[in-house]
């Protein structure tokens, strides 16, 4: 099951392989299909997930069957290196709470991705090739329960990610390209280094057998090689590991210093790679953390709450403050993820269930709703071919549901209530201030919530409330009717939104009231594994509740 | 072998191979080179009889004598108009062409008659070999034979491309 | 689930139903749907009136309350607290059937209301789906049982507020005010959340009812100081909602919204959401976190009532009046006069609500001329509007047999009586302020009802460049142009305008509340909302009974009548009893008793200053208007400064623009400047050494190691020269030196074949 | 005297290399290409000579069978060499491959 929907894009790319370059259609159809049924799978494993279990850890007996669910594990390479023992790397799937919310997520983003990929003209057989590959690789990081697997599938992203923007970018995409390239690779090498590290401080209870499984790291009494490197009684070496880890997948989410590679990524890359990018890449950093960091090192996370949580409130106000100050609009929302991101981790850092199951729903909800706003960026960018916000003035008469998709979307990312932006963020402010140790910083954080309505709120009155700007990028005509119509400049298609951009964004826009009123579905899977998260994190985490 | 009509008549092939290449090699007129390595072709096959390979020899006969020396002929009337009578091959190199040609035989001879590790098997071949060739031929040695096969109709079709008078294109 | 409480999920969806259905389908309705608001709010409000009938009417029970909640997110068995739930519910009791039947009856007027007077919009029906979902939201503060869905509600009227005031969107003056508004709002929410915050961190709950219980039982772990904060905090939402000090700046340019949105929103139920939520959560404010309630209310009324007296636009001076009454009520809360200011919350949002209503009459008569000094000698052509504006003036002033006199000379008795208890002087600031705002507030709408109504009609006197200059602005539509100079326009509005105003008119007169026209404790409103006990009483926490609502059994066992259960409203010996009666049922925390007991002691001083006050008030406008003993213009001359003070609203937005807004807009630019030059430079820089070590390594590679390449080539060349002399080309050269390399390696073999090796 | 009137593998041998001596001279000296080629025929005969004498010799068939496919090539070679040739008599009419050396450089 698992490894069906992790390959099923690589095999629509072969059959697009096999499809001549001229039949632009039959490839976008391809795609489509092969991200339906991903959709499909998607929602039967949703069907058949039962929320009671909880992953995170080994279930009884140090075997991931009863924790873990869909399962699949046999041993993929097996390599003798004399003297250093045995590499034994399983080809190991599953799914816990905590990754069958992302699975969803990308099965609905790679869908709409693929939708909004139709106004790609250039290569298209090409391009949708890499999407696919792209597609494989993100679903297969987040089922990937080995952690050289993971790293396998981790490093595959990147690859396509570096030719979708280096290729179909804007006009600086090779600079964009080869900075997110190696800003991520950097982070990435010193992921392997402890990596390895990791395989031979650990052995997993069953075999007895060194193993790169993160199910047995995630628990600690199989630390119990004496004298390895990441050994409990390492302590130096501990923490090394976990900085460096963190540090890759900081990168990743953007965090604070680490995150100049997201706006340059994000203006540059087309509008279905900034959704992919987005709704779904920068969730790869937190899942890390929440799957392999946090887990892992338990108390290195715990000596490090109070800072992760600070970079977290960075990032927020940051983040926020950034925003306002942007003139492209797709830099704006570019920036607004940042801040986004920065509630997760500061949902994180709080440490308790509140804050966590705040901070995965966020990462959910981020998905949906930056999916959203990107889409809709790239609705007016390919009709007016410019992004700059003060280009545009008095839209919502002209363009109705447009304007009306817009408002759902920037009320959903700046949290209000009803949508399911809102319930995130408050349950990660409920987590981080019930915790004493980042309560201060949630009082800070807090502010994020006014900048972020000052910089969402002010783009739309730029953009849609007013009247039509002198210097506007588009034509103001007088109809038979005489009503105004606006007119811009070589566009063909349909003013307001078209039938294939309501079919992207209307199911968003529902999923984003369905989950701001009823959270349950997604709450209710996440609950279970986050609550044993909080477990196994907690000799540390009980102690100061 | 000692018998005497059986050595009169082995050593009777032998001239005749020995000179009529020796005439080949020396005479300066291509036909005549020609129709005497037809001689040097049969004295040959008739050596392959004394050896008990009358198949081979049968083969040599067929292949040489009806195909590459007729082969040869028609090269030699291609590239020459056989109504001149000053058909002369010039040659190059005599000097040390006859020096190396001396000191080759000289040393193989002497290696050979040096040489005491020559042991004959007990059991020499006797009689013909036709059946055994059938049989080795569609046992131990199909696979060269096929691709001998192969070969040679690769070799013939390319020939016959490469010596085509019109071509395409040109 | 009690029948009640089915009802008011009923009231609740109803509007919500109403949003829905217009948002999505106004335009293929007929009339665009309107029928459909108004009907489904004639429906809440039928049902609501119902509710109303069966708990304040019919039962008659100060302690009646229902309540029932789901669980709305369910955290599983979470570690260190055990099973968590997130809750959802609702509650009935006096207070809040009471506020629901006063939300949909004014919803469900200005409804009809809009029907006129938004005719011809192009938005039309959206405008009505807006105001579903703005009474949605703001059922759902009234109903909720707990903080998190308040929030929620909360942030909800903010959007539909928002949505309201943009409603002409295409004015930019209106975007950015409805900007403004939902800035200001979240603000004052955030302050809220984190309030809430502390709330949850201690309780692991949201519901009312639990945070209290847990307080009185003292199970609160930080200091006291952590629950003064939580209260003001929690303060900060009605600060940004209610339009307090410093947080008031968004309210008056709300009034870019349609007139009836302002009666609704601006006027009667939004704004009043702040002062309910603090009624709310009374019982868990501690003195100080009073003090600070009691000290903003009393600036904020100050304040306004200035500014209301200079504004030119008919629609700002109610605005600010506005502003000065909510401060009111904010001050009765802080100075524990909870019915009282409950009490001016229901009567002002009828009076205020008539008022807009009435505006809105004669700048829809006027043709969208707002600025009153263009208006006059309306008395004769519009006398409904007249009456009925005039009877919510004097209510709003606060003239005796009004309901405003009633509920405000409540608050201000129970101001004088604060000051008394607390004994300090700086105390008695806030009955001063009071009193003061009182003569403002008698004094500017003597003055609005002047030049709006008497002398003659000074329309033409417009100048007409000033009128495109600086007005643009104040007219509600754009599409309307602006050239109606002539006066022949003017005439009464429609039925369905009218009937509002004779209803809300109506409902502010006094014996609608109290049979007793001097004195509103006497009547049946302040009976029903007697002030609940704290829980957070400094003298003794732990002991402190729960709840008005638990104090309620004891109190049925001790007074069997029912109109003697509120016995604070008795001003005599019966609550002095109870209130020096420490660790009484009613009121076991001392300053709590003391501050009722005090406030009724005042009542009659209460009474005769304010009377005087309004008299002096109206004295002086119609001094100034009425009689022109003194001009205006020449007294605005002598004292500019201050006319200018007032004028410009104290410099509000002045100072916010130049502090908070360039504040952050530079800090933005900083930041920006920062992240794109120091933060992406270092990583760029870090690229760029790394690329200048390439540089360096390149050059090593060209001079030394390519050196060596170099050096192999050119001998491999030369040798190359010498030996090419032998390649002839021809092939039998070629086959010459083959043999003779043979013919070397037998000649090496022999060597060693005949030297026997 | 034996060592005439009793047929033994040297005398193959002997005219074996005899045959290679020729072949070798008519290779190096002869400038026309087809007694070059005639040269080339008269060393695979010498060689075919020795894998015969040495099978014969020795009892096995491999020689026997490597005679035979040597022959199948020779006549392959022929067939190549010769259209070769006369593609070059075509191009520089003429057969002379000493004057044929416009590979030299």
């Amino acid at each position: 099951m698992l490894s069906l929907i992790v390959f099923l894009p690589i095999i629509a790319g072969l059959v697009i392989l096999a499809v001549p370059s001229s039949q632009k259609q039959i490839i976008r159809i391809v795609s489509l299909l092969a991200a339906l049924a991903q959709g499909v799978l998607a929602v039967l494993i949703w069907r058949g997930y039962d929320p009671a279990l909880p992953g995170i850890t080994a279930g009884p007996g140090g075997s991931p069957l009863g924790s873990f669910q869909f399962v699949e594990k046999v041993p993929w390479i097996s390599l003798h290196l004399g003297g250093f023992g045995s590499l034994n790397i399983e080809y190991f799937l599953g799914v816990d709470g905590i990754s069958i919310t992302m699975v969803i997520l990308t099965a609905l983003v790679s869908a709409i991705g693929v939708l909004s990929s139709w106004t790609i003209q250039k290569q298209v057989k090409g391009y949708f090739i890499l999407y696919n590959l792209l597609a494989s690789a993100m679903m297969g990081c987040f089922v990937a329960l080995d952690f050289f697997l993971f790293y396998v599938f981790w490093e595959i992203m990147l690859l396509p990610m570096y030719f979708l923007i280096g290729i179909w970018g804007g006009p600086n995409r090779e600079y964009a390209a080869i900075k997110f390239f190696l800003y991520t690779l950097f982070g990435s090498v010193f992921m392997l280094l402890v990596m390895i590290g990791l395989y031979f401080s650990v052995t997993d209870p069953v075999t007895g057998q060194h193993t790169f499984s993160l199910v047995a790291m995630a628990t600690q009494t199989n630390f119990n090689i004496p004298g390895a490197i990441f050994a409990p009684e390492n302590h130096l070496w501990r923490q090394i590991a976990f900085i460096v880890l963190f540090v890759g997948f900081a990168i990743k989410v953007p965090m604070f210093p680490f995150h100049t590679w997201l706006p340059d990524a994000h203006v540059e890359a087309p509008t279905p790679i900034s959704v992919i990018l987005a709704g779904v890449l920068l969730k790869l950093g937190t899942y890390g953390m929440i799957r392999i960091n946090f887990p892992l090192f338990p108390e290195v996370f715990h000596a490090s709450m109070y800072v992760i949580g600070i970079f977290g409130a960075i990032n927020i106000i940051y983040g926020a403050f950034c925003a306002l100050a942007q003139q492209d609009l797709k830099k704006m929302v570019a920036y607004s993820s940042i801040s986004h991101m920065g509630y997760v981790l500061l949902g994180l850092s709080a440490g308790n269930s509140e804050g966590m199951v705040g901070a995965l729903y966020q990462m959910f909800n981020h998905g949906t709703i930056t999916a959203m706003l990107f889409l809709l960026v790239g609705v007016i960018y390919d009709r007016a071919h410019t992004r700059q916000i003060d280009k545009f003035g008095g839209l919502a008469s002209y363009m109705p549901v447009y304007a009306a998709v817009v408002t759902v979307a920037w009320f959903a990312s700046l949290g209000l209530p009803g949508l399911s932006g809102f319930i995130s963020e408050a349950l990660v402010f409920v987590g981080a201030f019930s915790s004493e140790t980042t309560r201060p910083i949630a009082m800070v954080s807090v502010l994020g919530i006014v900048f972020g309505v000052a910089y969402l709120l002010w783009s739309l009155q730029r953009m849609f409330l007013g009247k039509r700007k002198a210097d506007a990028a588009y034509d103001l005509e007088i109809g038979t009717d005489g009503h105004e119509h606006i007119h811009f400049h070589d566009w063909k298609g349909k003013l307001d939104l078209d039938g294939r951009e309501l079919a992207m964004l209307v199911p968003l826009v529902l999923i984003t009231i369905f989950l701001g009123i009823y959270p349950m579905p997604v709450l209710g899977m996440l609950t279970s594994s986050i609550n044993k998260l909080v477990q196994v994190l907690s000799p540390v985490v009980m102690s100061q509740m | 072998m000692s018998n005497p009509t059986y050595t009169v008549i082995f050593y009777l092939f032998a001239a005749i191979t020995v000179c009529s290449a020796a005439f080949v090699v020396f005479t300066r007129n291509v036909i005549y080179s020609a129709f005497s390595l037809l001689f040097t072709f049969f004295g040959v096959a008739a050596l392959y009889v004394f050896l008990s390979a009358d198949f081979i020899a049968v083969t040599q006969v067929v292949v040489y004598v009806g195909g590459i020396l007729v082969l040869l002929l028609f090269g030699v009337m291609f590239t020459n108009s056989i109504m001149q009578t000053g058909q002369k091959s010039e040659v190059t190199h005599v000097v040390p062409g006859t020096l190396l040609l001396a000191g080759i035989i000289g040393a193989l001879l002497y290696t050979f008659y040096t040489t005491h590790g020559w042991m004959p098997s007990e059991t020499t071949m006797q009689g013909s070999i036709v059946e055994r060739i059938g049989f080795e031929t569609m046992s131990r040695y199909v696979l060269p034979f096929e691709m001998v096969s192969i070969l040679l109709l690769a070799a013939l079709i390319g020939a016959a491309f490469l010596a085509r008078f019109d071509k395409p294109g040109k | 689930m009690h029948s009640l409480i089915q009802l008011s999920i009923v009231v609740l969806l109803l509007p919500l139903l109403s949003f829905v259905i217009l948002i999505f389908f106004n335009r293929r309705l007929p009339r665009r749907g309107d029928f459909i608001g108004v009907g489904i709010l004639g429906a809440a409000f039928g049902i609501s009136a119902y509710i109303f009938w069966s708990v304040i009417v019919q039962t008659y029970d100060p302690a009646f309350r229902v309540a029932w909640d789901f669980t709305w997110i369910d955290l599983g068995n979470v570690p260190g607290v055990g099973p968590l739930q997130i809750r959802m519910g609702v509650v009935i009791d006096n207070l809040t059937s009471i506020m629901l039947a006063m939300v949909t009856l004014i919803s469900l007027l200005v409804h009809l209301y809009s029907t006129g007077y938004m005719a011809g919009d192009k938005n039309y029906g959206r405008y009505f789906a807006f105001l579903g979902i703005f009474t949605f939201s703001m059922l759902g503060i009234v109903l909720s049982d707990n903080l998190f869905s308040i929030y929620i509600f909360w942030e909800l009227v903010g959007l539909s507020s928002y949505l309201l005031i943009g409603f002409f969107f295409e004015k930019d003056s209106a975007a950015d005010a409805q900007k403004k508004a939902f800035l200001a709002n979240r603000v004052g929410d955030i302050g809220m959340w984190l309030g809430i915050l502390i709330l949850y961190s201690q309780f692991h709950t949201f519901s009312f009812e639990q945070i209290y219980a847990n307080l009185a039982a003292g199970k609160f772990a930080l200091s006291n100081a952590w629950l003064t904060a939580a209260g003001i905090l929690l303060f900060m939402g009605c600060v940004g909602k209610s339009a307090q000090f410093p947080l008031h700046v968004w309210l008056p340019d709300a009034m870019e919204g349609p007139t009836p949105v302002s009666a609704l929103i601006h006027a009667a139920t939004m704004v009043a959401a702040g002062v309910y939520f603090v009624a709310r959560i009374f019982v868990m404010l501690t003195p100080d976190a009073l003090h600070v309630i009691a000290f903003i209310g009393a600036c904020t009324a100050f304040m306004a009532a200035t500014i209301a007296i200079t504004q030119n636009d008919i629609k700002r001076v109610l605005a600010y009046s506005t502003v000065s009454q909510l401060g009111y009520m904010v001050l009765g809360l802080g100075v524990g006069a909870y019915s009282a200011s409950l009490f001016h919350l229901v009567t002002h949002a009828f009076f205020k609500a008539c008022l807009f209503l009435g505006s809105g009459a004669i700048i829809h008569a006027m043709h969208h001329e707002q600025d009153m000094r263009w208006m006059g000698g309306l008395r004769k052509h519009m006398p409904w509007t007249f009456a009925t504006f005039t009877l919510a003036t004097l209510a709003l002033a606060g003239l005796p047999l009004t309901s405003g006199f009633l509920s405000k000379d409540a608050i201000l008795a129970g101001a004088i009586g604060f000051a008394k208890v607390e004994g300090g002087g700086i105390f008695y600031l806030i009955p001063v302020l009071g009193f003061f705002s009182a003569m403002l507030t008698a004094f500017y709408m003597g003055r609005q009802i002047w030049l709006v109504f008497f002398g003659e009609s000074r329309t033409h006197l417009k100048p007409a460049d000033n009128h495109h200059a600086g007005h643009h602005a104040h007219d509600s539509h754009a599409a309307h142009s602006d050239d109606h100079h002539a006066y022949h326009g003017v005439h009464e509005v429609s039925w369905n305008m009218r009937a509002p105003l004779v209803i809300l008119a109506a409902l502010s007169v006094f014996f609608v509340y109290s049979p007793d026209p001097l004195d509103g404790a006497k009547g049946w409103f302040m009976k029903m909302i007697p002030t609940p006990a704290t829980v957070v009483g400094e003298a003794n926490p732990q002991i402190g009974s729960l709840h008005a609502v638990t104090a309620a059994p004891h109190l049925a066992g001790v007074v069997p009548t029912a109109e003697a259960v509120p016995a604070v409203a008795e001003h005599g010996a019966v609550a002095g009893e109870h209130g020096e009666a420490k660790g009484g049922h009613l009121y076991s925390d001392s300053r709590q008793a003391e501050i009722v007991h005090a406030g009724h002691a005042a009542h009659y001083t209460a009474i005769y200053i304010s009377s005087i006050m309004v008299v002096l008030g109206i004295g002086l406008a119609f001094v100034v208007y009425v009689f022109g003993i003194i001009d205006p213009d020449k007294t605005a001359q002598a004292i500019r400064p201050l006319y200018l003070f007032s004028l410009n609203k104290w410099y509000w937005d002045e100072i916010y623009d130049a502090t908070f807004i360039k504040g952050s807009m530079v800090l933005a630019k900083m930041l920006s400047w920062f992240d794109t030059n120091v933060v992406d430079g270092i990583v760029n820089g870090v690229a760029l050494l790394v690329r200048k070590f390439a540089f360096v390594n390149d050059s090593f590679d060209k001079h030394v190691v390519d050196g060596m390449v170099n050096f192999t080539a050119f001998t491999v060349n030369t040798t190359g020269a010498v030996l090419r002399k032998l390649q002839t080309g021809k092939v039998q050269t070629y086959v010459a030196m083959l043999i003779l390399v043979l013919f070397g390696y037998f000649v090496f073999y022999f060597t060693r074949l005949i030297r026997g090796i | 005297m034996e060592q005439f009137t009793t047929i033994g593998l040297n005398h193959y041998l002997t005219i074996s290399a005899i045959l290679l001596g020729f072949g070798l001279f008519a290779v190096m000296t002869r400038k026309n290409a087809i007694v070059v080629l005639m040269g080339v025929e008269l060393i695979l005969n010498a060689a075919n000579i020795n894998f015969l004498a040495f099978s014969k010799f020795n009892g096995g068939m491999e020689g026997v069978m490597f005679a035979l496919f040597v022959i199948v090539i020779a006549a392959a070679e022929a067939a190549i060499a010769l259209a070769i040739v006369i593609n070059i008599f075509k191009l520089f009419k003429s057969v002379d491959v000493s004057s044929i050396d416009s590979m030299k450089e």
